[in-house]
């Protein structure tokens, strides 16, 4: 029993799942929204959610689902007509940010109340993983053609464990729980206030001083200090996210792979982990993040190196690199990491020239190849590491991730991986396109991280799993 | 006298400044007796209001101390009574009227309150019966609307009518005894006649001893019944009217009074013959028709567009060589008239003609040569020097631009200006800041003489100024039109000094000229009544001419000019 | 009443400063490299996605049409949609406009309670002790970074006191009220200074003034003196000085209700700034202008009030 | 503005006596200046030099400050801070105080047409919330000191502006300005001869209380993000940076907040006192 109340950076910016690609919405969907598939807690396998079974049909190409009885908020039931709406609304509605997900979609038909009947256009192994992906919530069709999308995506008519009671904008979003969801008995707050603090100093201390519950967004600095706290628990969650050296390989001497090699041996990755991480973080040794779907333990991970670096770069003729190394500028670890890296790669004879950018500005130059060198990270949204490799290795229109990476050999591997179906064939594949990814320095894996949220002790169960979804329907205050 | 009701003994006040000690009242003893009006006067910084405000133990600064000396009222003696009975003394017994009205009126508050303030607090009546009294005072002072008047606030009268609410406030609290400290020095010859006789009025009204400071002995002449006259922080003489008037004693005071303007003093150089010499002699300034109209209260969106009609169709000739005085109370449009002939100021309609040159048509030849070949001479000694640079520098730089003196023989020039105006050489090095009234004055002088002119323009260049140095200036200007031809326009509102100087007078009102002729002419024989009231609104050092015997006298109240309100500054 | 005139001409003068900070705003919004539309769809955005987003915004457009569209939705009393927020500003704003408004609010009160009797003590003991302490306060609590006094605030009433709420802004009068102390108490702690010593400064004058001496010349105490005479006679150019810094007062603003999550329009015109939310920061720079050129409106009522002579 | 009489030229032991203001400020600015010339001698460790092994120390013999999370010795970096702030604050104040001035003067003197313009940009601009402003700038010029100089100088010169034309407006009508024009004098020689230097001691005296400003401008922008580049050591971002570790670590705050305030100090204490020596009343 009882209101959690959560701080964290920003507010919601809408509840419409479609019209958003933030994860400060997708958090609190999760649990306002229901999915048909959904991942479970330890972001590796999906389960059931709205659907309760499913059958592919040989050919991949036809998927059928069987609807479980639950209802919306509202008290209506959510049925398959809803599901299929909510898919081909994520598809087709022009202010969709998602739509290119599911262009695979060929048809979405509810063939009864509780059966629904998809027709991919092409067989697509990392299609069911894109239902669990919290825009690809199922909303209510008769919801949103009575209120209209301005007054649903304000409060909608959902089947989560939660539904919105009010909303005060740029403050907090309030959630109380939803009598109707379908694991209604499984809930045990009340309801939950997800509460903007955007100072990272002043949420800690919110918690701190026991007005909030918990605080998400523990900035690695302040792990060691909140332990000795007796109030507070400090939790710390697998991630996803994978943080990164970009390198624009279209410029100069980064085109070669001897270059490239010597820079990720010029970085001392362990001391990242120590002084930017505070101990928090674990080397990375591939774009895969540890313990994701395929990911390869075994893959290299180049040792800190200056001397050989050197050697490498000399041997490659480009002694003297002088590289423009652009910084998110507000973003308290990428300017830390900036400083470091760059004392790092003076060592190794090579020159950062940081230029510190606003965060808005910063994609736009990485896009159109105004940069060298620059420190990014990515959260996988899916389990599946199709999106990913896709986007980082698959020769999209995104120029690989800015990278201007070409390779040929691993552009066709990314493409047969996406249609195999079998999973220990795919497996293979994606082992093969790590080492390879590796070989050739994409870019630079630094180091995987951990969600680290703070709560007092009377919280239990407050659970993040790998791709960022809380498991509030478990969460129990004291 | 025996009766006194304040008596004053030994009275010393000193600075301790860091330069060291100054003694700035040296032993001052004096009686005031019941109903007597005792006139104090001196030249400026002889210690007059330092004196008055040590009676209430009211220095200007902490830095001034009351040495010694008693003050004798009512047998307490006001130097050892404690801080909470010189309150009660403060207003209830002696009440003080200062100089300037403006200044000393509480801008935020409205006049009858101010007035109500004293009485509520020293007579300890309530807020209704302490506005009934207010307003039985206004009306005593004359204001013609006291009940109506009474939310009125201060900048919303004129200056005459300010001057009588501040002796209301001062007889708010009934006091026995009445300071005056320069009561009239900001206001034009006929109100300061006005308050001057409400003073006597309220004196015979209320049996009211009076000490009224001032430097204008006519002032003193006709109201005062003694005399007393400090110099240097000392009193150094002092009896009865007449006695002194008759028969002073020092030397200073003797000045004092030989220097009076109102002593008919010689007429200056005779005017130059100019039908007679056979050649017609063009004016150097022919002025026809002139307007100049501002618009009141400001921008586009604020106030009302009024028009203020500051000069109203002036024609006027001046003859080059001649010496003009422009005459005319406060706000009757002679300083426009000055700024618009030097083209400072926009001309509405009409024509100036300087030299042939007509200003309208011929716009920047005439401008040019009207800057050539005029200057102007300021009210404010101070104002008009720029407090950044020396004298020399100032004159240097006007030489060089004006660029009628060879660049090697400016400094020699400048010696030959300091020396013209009389200042001593070694005033090039310095700034106005160092220097007295009487000496800026001179060092404008210069600078309007640094331009080598054929018109010199005197606006008020000696309203600010003590007597003797203002005879000093006049004699100046008296001596340079002889030497070098100049022509002169003389502005003052001082009719006696335009009396002394000038061959021709003009008179202004309203912005029209009602009356011009030969000075003795004009004065002797006023044709306009407007003129006839200025020149018998002069306070004569005669006693037995007394002060405004018709003229104006009763109907005065509706002739004050209401300024127009300004925007504060 | 004719004083009083200007406030019926006054709003036109506005409407220029209105317009010129409409085109400013517009233009500068604009020349902020960043794209709005990859800024929501993140760094997965692909060429096609970016494109849809562009032309649901008008984004495509050129320049001066959009600017066109601004004016006349502005015209119909609407500001357009947030492409962050998806819903139309002016709702968005008037969701946010309160906390903002309660601050400047409280911090202006707040302030003038500090400054009052602090340049009281310190005109009234001018050149000895209180003053100087005074004059060090003040110019000591000018130079605090406001985030740093901020925080330092929030450790001391609420995490070691615990007598205030750390952070946000509540449902109730009272909830509110009490969230509003510290935020308007850091911002009070450096505008305060500035009034202090500007009010010390008049009331010096004002104290030497020669409606003082004609006040105490009829026997008024002191204290009659002070605070009927000298106090009144200060105030005017205390109001402007107030007037003339309430934009930097608002700006201000932004850095507050950061570090104390109160969920006002500085908050809001900063997040938008950084995502590139046009539509809002045109928005909340025409309100934050409007409220400025509206309080500057005020304080020349008040001046006009509290001093007779003047008149605009 | 009144000119009060001073004495002719007084020795400056007796000013400093007399004025303790003047002798703090200048003394306290003096001590900056001496700290940001000397840093290269005096700092005891390389300001941007990491340490992993001395990491978040705190105060000790060996590192007097204590050191920041990279192991940087914070007292050399508030030694060499003291170059960067006294230069931001210098150029801060310079140009918003030339451009100001150049406008105020010219607004003022002419009046009309020029004047009502420039009033309507200075109310547009005193009408945008200060910070705001500064930000867009900012952000469009790209983060560093050079935007914000610029930004400072855009934002900036609109209180000088005010100063000198509301200086302007009165000493125009001044006699001893008519006295120039009837002298012939030039428009420019009356402008900047004459009028400007008897008009510009406000804004000497404002510019003190500006510096302050302009630090406490840049220590904002540092809390938002966009203050300078990584890795200088400059005492605003020194602050903002400072503050993750506020309750862990207070030195890496302290020292260089106490710098802002007491260079903040400084500068208003010989505004002050520049206020009594030129007769400047705020
Ligand atoms: N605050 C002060 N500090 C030092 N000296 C002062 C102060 N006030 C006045 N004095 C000096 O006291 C002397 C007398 O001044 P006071 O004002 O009484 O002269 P006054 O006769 O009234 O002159 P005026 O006709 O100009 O009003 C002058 O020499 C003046 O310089
Ligand atoms: N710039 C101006 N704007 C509006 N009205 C003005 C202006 N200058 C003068 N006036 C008005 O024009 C009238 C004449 O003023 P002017 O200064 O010429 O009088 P004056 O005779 O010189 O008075 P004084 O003896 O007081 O110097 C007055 O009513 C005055 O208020
Ligand atoms: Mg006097
Ligand atoms: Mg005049």
């Amino acid at each position: 029993a009882g209101v959690l109340t959560i701080g964290r950076r920003e507010d919601s910016t809408t509840f419409d799942p479609i019209k958003t690609a933030q994860n400060i919405d997708n958090w609190v969907f999760s649990n306002v929204y229901d999915v048909l598939i959904r991942v479970d807690k330890t972001g590796t396998k999906l389960e059931p959610g709205l659907a309760e079974s499913w059958t592919t049909s040989d050919d991949g190409l036809t998927y059928t689902f069987k609807i479980r009885d639950a209802k919306f908020s509202d008290g209506s039931p959510l049925t398959a007509e809803d599901a299929a709406y909510s898919l081909l609304r994520i598809r087709d509605d022009a202010a969709s940010l998602w739509s290119d997900s599911y262009k695979v979609i060929d048809t979405a038909v509810a063939t009864d109340a509780h059966t629904l009947t998809i027709k991919l256009k092409n067989p697509s192994a990392p299609f069911l993983s894109t239902l669990a992906l919290p825009n690809a919530s199922v909303i209510s069709k008769k919801g949103m053609e009575t209120l209209g999308a301005d007054a649903y995506g304000e409060k909608p008519i959902a089947s989560g464990a939660f539904t919105v009671d009010e909303w005060r904008r740029g403050d907090r979003v309030i959630l109380k729980k939803n009598p109707n969801f379908w694991q209604a008995d499984r809930v045990k707050l009340d309801g939950v206030e997800w509460i903007s603090v955007p100072d990272d100093n002043t949420r800690m201390l919110n918690v701190q001083a026991g007005e909030l519950d918990t605080a998400i967004f523990v900035p690695f600095s302040r792990v060691e200090e909140l332990k000795k706290d007796p109030n507070l628990n400090v939790d710390i969650d697998a991630s996803t996210r994978e943080d990164h050296l970009l390198i624009n390989h279209a410029h100069g001497a980064l085109a070669k792979k001897e270059v490239r090699q010597a820079l990720d041996l010029a970085i001392d990755k362990k001391s990242i982990v120590d002084a930017v991480t505070f101990g928090q973080g674990t080397i990375a040794n591939s774009y895969i993040p540890k313990g994701a779907l395929y990911y390869y333990a075994d893959n290299l991970q180049r040792p800190y190196d200056p001397a050989k670096a050197k050697e490498l770069l000399a041997a490659a003729g480009a002694s003297d690199l002088t590289l423009n190394y652009l910084v998110r500028a507000g973003d308290e670890v990428d300017e830390q990491t900036a400083v470091l890296v760059q004392q790092q790669l003076q060592k190794a004879g090579i020159t950062a020239n940081l230029q510190k950018v606003d965060p808005s500005q910063e994609w736009d130059m990485i896009v159109a190849g105004d940069y060298d060198v620059s420190v990014n990270y990515w959260t996988n949204d899916i389990l599946d590491p199709d999106q990913k490799t896709t986007f980082v290795l698959g020769h999209d229109s995104n120029n690989n991730y800015a990278t201007n990476y070409k390779n040929e050999a691993v552009k066709d591997l990314v493409a047969k991986a996406r249609l195999e179906l079998d999973p220990k064939k795919r497996e293979a594949m994606y082992v093969d396109l790590q080492k390879m990814a590796k070989d050739d320095v994409n870019w630079i894996d630094l180091y995987y991280s951990p969600y680290i949220n703070v709560s007092r002790k009377n919280i239990e169960n407050f659970y993040q799993n790998p791709l960022g979804r809380f498991f509030l329907e478990d969460t129990v205050k004291n | 006298m025996s009766g006194a009701v304040l008596s004053v003994r030994d009275l010393t006040v000193r600075a301790h400044l860091d330069s060291g000690r100054r003694t700035l009242l040296d032993a001052v003893s004096l009686d005031l007796g019941k109903g007597e009006i005792l006139g104090l006067v001196g030249e400026s910084g002889s210690g007059k209001s330092l004196f008055c405000r040590s009676l209430v133990r009211l220095l200007p600064s902490p830095l001034l101390k009351i040495e010694s000396g008693s003050v004798l009222l009512d047998g307490r003696d006001l130097m050892r009574i404690g801080d909470g009975e010189m309150l009660e003394v403060r207003g209830g017994e002696i009440g003080m009227i200062f100089q300037n009205p403006t200044s000393h009126l509480d801008p935020v508050m409205r006049i009858g309150d101010q007035i109500a303030e004293g009485i509520r607090y020293h007579q300890g009546l309530g807020a209704r019966e302490a506005r009934t009294a207010a307003t039985e005072i206004l009306a005593q002072v004359g204001f013609p609307d006291p009940v109506g008047q009474y939310d009125s606030y201060p900048h919303e009268f004129s200056g005459g009518m300010r001057q009588r609410a501040m002796i209301g406030v001062a007889l708010s609290c009934n006091p026995k005894i009445l300071i005056a400290d320069e009561p009239t020095t900001a206001l034009d010859v006929t109100i300061q006649a006005q308050i001057l006789r409400l003073l006597m009025e309220i004196r015979d009204r209320r049996g009211l001893s009076i000490i009224l400071i001032t430097h204008d002995l006519g002032i003193v002449a006709q109201t005062c019944d003694r005399i007393a006259v400090l110099r240097g922080g000392k009193l150094i003489e002092e009896g009865p009217k007449r006695a002194i008037l008759a028969r002073p004693q020092h030397p200073y005071t003797i000045n004092l009074i030989n220097s009076h303007p109102s002593l008919p003093g010689e007429i200056s150089a005779p005017l130059p013959d100019i039908g007679e010499a056979g050649q017609p002699v063009r004016p150097l300034l022919e002025i026809d028709d002139l307007h100049v109209r501002f618009k009141a209260g400001g921008g586009l969106f604020k106030g009302g567009p009024r028009n203020v009609s500051a000069v109203a169709g002036v024609s006027l000739q001046i003859m080059p060589g001649e010496t003009v005085g422009i005459v005319g109370e406060s706000g009757s449009g002679k300083s426009t008239l000055a700024r618009a002939v030097l083209g400072l100021t926009r001309i509405s309609s009409g024509h100036v003609t300087f030299d042939g040159v007509d200003l309208a048509q011929q716009k920047s030849a005439g401008l040019a040569k009207l800057r050539r070949e005029t200057a102007m001479v300021f009210q404010d000694p101070y104002n008009a020097l720029n407090p950044r640079l020396t004298i020399g520098q100032m004159l240097a730089e006007v030489l060089k631009v004006q660029g009628k003196v060879a660049k090697a023989d400016i400094p020699a020039r400048i010696d030959e200006l300091l020396d013209l105006v009389g200042l001593e050489r070694e005033f090039a090095g310095r700034k106005p800041r160092s220097m007295s009234g009487g000496q800026c004055q001179r060092a404008g002088i210069a600078r309007a003489l640094a331009v080598d002119p054929k018109l010199i323009i005197a606006d008020e260049c000696v309203a600010a100024l003590d007597v003797t140095i203002q005879a000093q200036i006049i004699e100046l200007f008296r001596e340079l039109t002889a030497k070098m031809n100049l022509t002169l326009i003389f502005i003052a509102h001082d009719l006696a000094i335009v009396r002394n100087l000038c061959e021709r007078v003009v008179v202004m009102y309203r912005g029209e000229i009602v009356e011009q002729g030969r000075s003795e002419e004009v004065f002797a024989r006023p044709r306009h009544a407007y003129t006839a009231s200025l020149i018998a609104a002069i306070p004569d050092i005669d006693p037995d001419k007394p002060l405004l015997q018709d003229a104006g006298g009763k109907d005065d109240r509706q002739s004050i000019p209401i300024q127009p309100v300004k925007r504060m500054p | 009443m004719h004083r009083y005139k200007f406030v019926l001409t006054r709003p036109l003068q506005f409407l220029p400063v209105i317009f010129g900070i409409s085109v400013i705003t517009f233009i500068l919004v604009r020349l902020i490299p960043g794209d709005p539309a990859r800024n929501i769809l993140g760094t997965r955005a692909t060429p096609a996605a970016l494109a849809g987003i562009r032309a649901q915004y008008g984004l495509d457009q050129p320049m001066w049409l959009q600017y066109v569209y601004f004016l006349k939705n502005l015209a119909n009393g609407e500001m357009g949609k947030s492409i962050l927020y998806k819903i139309d500003v002016l709702k968005l704003i008037v969701t946010r406009i309160e906390p903002t408004l309660a601050l400047v609010v409280t911090s202006v009160v707040l302030s003038v309670l500090i400054a009052v009797p602090m340049a009281s003590i310190a005109a009234r003991n001018a050149g000895r002790a209180p003053d100087h302490a005074v004059r060090i306060v003040s110019t000591l609590g000018i130079g605090f970074p406001p985030f740093w006094l901020g925080l330092m605030l929030i450790i001391l009433f609420s995490v070691e006191l615990g007598v205030l709420p750390v952070s946000g802004y509540g449902a109730t009068i009272g909830e509110k009220l009490s969230h509003l102390v510290l935020p308007s108490l850091t911002v009070a702690l450096s505008l305060s200074t500035v009034l202090t010593r500007s009010l010390r400064a008049a009331m010096i004058e004002q104290l030497k003034s020669d409606v003082a001496t004609a006040a105490r010349a009829r026997g008024m105490p002191e204290g009659i003196v002070f605070w009927r005479h000298v106090l009144p006679n200060s105030l005017v150019p205390t109001i402007n000085l107030l007037a003339v810094n309430i934009g930097w007062l608002i700006g201000g603003s932004v850095v507050v209700e950061t570090v104390f999550a109160l969920p006002g329009m500085g908050q809001l015109l900063v997040r938008a700034i950084f995502s590139r939310d046009y539509m809002v920061v045109q928005g909340v720079a025409m309100v934050f202008a409007c409220a400025t050129v509206l309080i500057n409106f005020i304080a020349d009522i008040v001046t006009v009030t509290v001093d007779p002579r003047v008149t605009l | 503005m009144s000119i009060e009489a001073i004495a002719p030229a007084p020795a400056w032991r007796r000013l400093f006596v007399r004025r303790p203001m003047l002798a703090v400020g200048a003394g306290l600015l003096l001590f900056f200046v001496l700290l940001a010339i000397a840093a290269p001698v005096i700092a005891p460790y390389d300001p941007i030099l990491q340490n992993a092994e001395v990491r978040l120390q705190a105060p000790s013999l060996l590192h007097p400050f204590g050191t920041d999370n990279f192991g940087r010795d914070i007292l050399s970096r508030v030694i060499w801070g003291a170059r960067l702030d006294l230069q931001m604050a210098l150029i801060g104040i310079i140009f918003p105080f030339l451009i100001g001035t150049t406008v105020g003067t010219v607004a003022g003197f002419f009046g009309g047409i020029v004047d009502a313009l420039f009033m309507r940009l200075v109310d547009i601009i005193l009408a945008f919330p200060f910070l705001v402003l500064m930000l867009s700038i900012i952000a469009i010029l790209g983060p560093g000191l050079g935007s914000f100089y610029i930004a400072m100088a855009l934002v900036g010169w609109v209180s000088y502006a005010r100063l000198i034309r509301a200086q302007m407006l009165v000493l125009k009508s001044s006699d001893y300005a008519v006295a120039a024009v009837s002298l012939g004098f030039s428009r420019s020689r009356i402008m900047f001869r004459h009028l400007l230097p008897n008009a510009v001691a406000g804004s000497i005296v404002f510019s003190m209380s500006d510096a302050t400003l302009v630090l406490l401008s840049g220590a904002a922008v540092s809390y938002l993000g966009l203050g300078v580049q990584p890795p200088i050591a400059e005492w605003g971002v020194m602050v903002a940076e400072g503050q993750s570790f506020i309750t862990t670590a207070w030195w890496i705050t302290l020292f260089p907040g106490l710098s802002i305030v007491s260079l903040a100090f400084g500068f208003s204490m010989l505004g002050d006192a520049l206020g009594e020596l030129l007769g400047v009343h705020e």
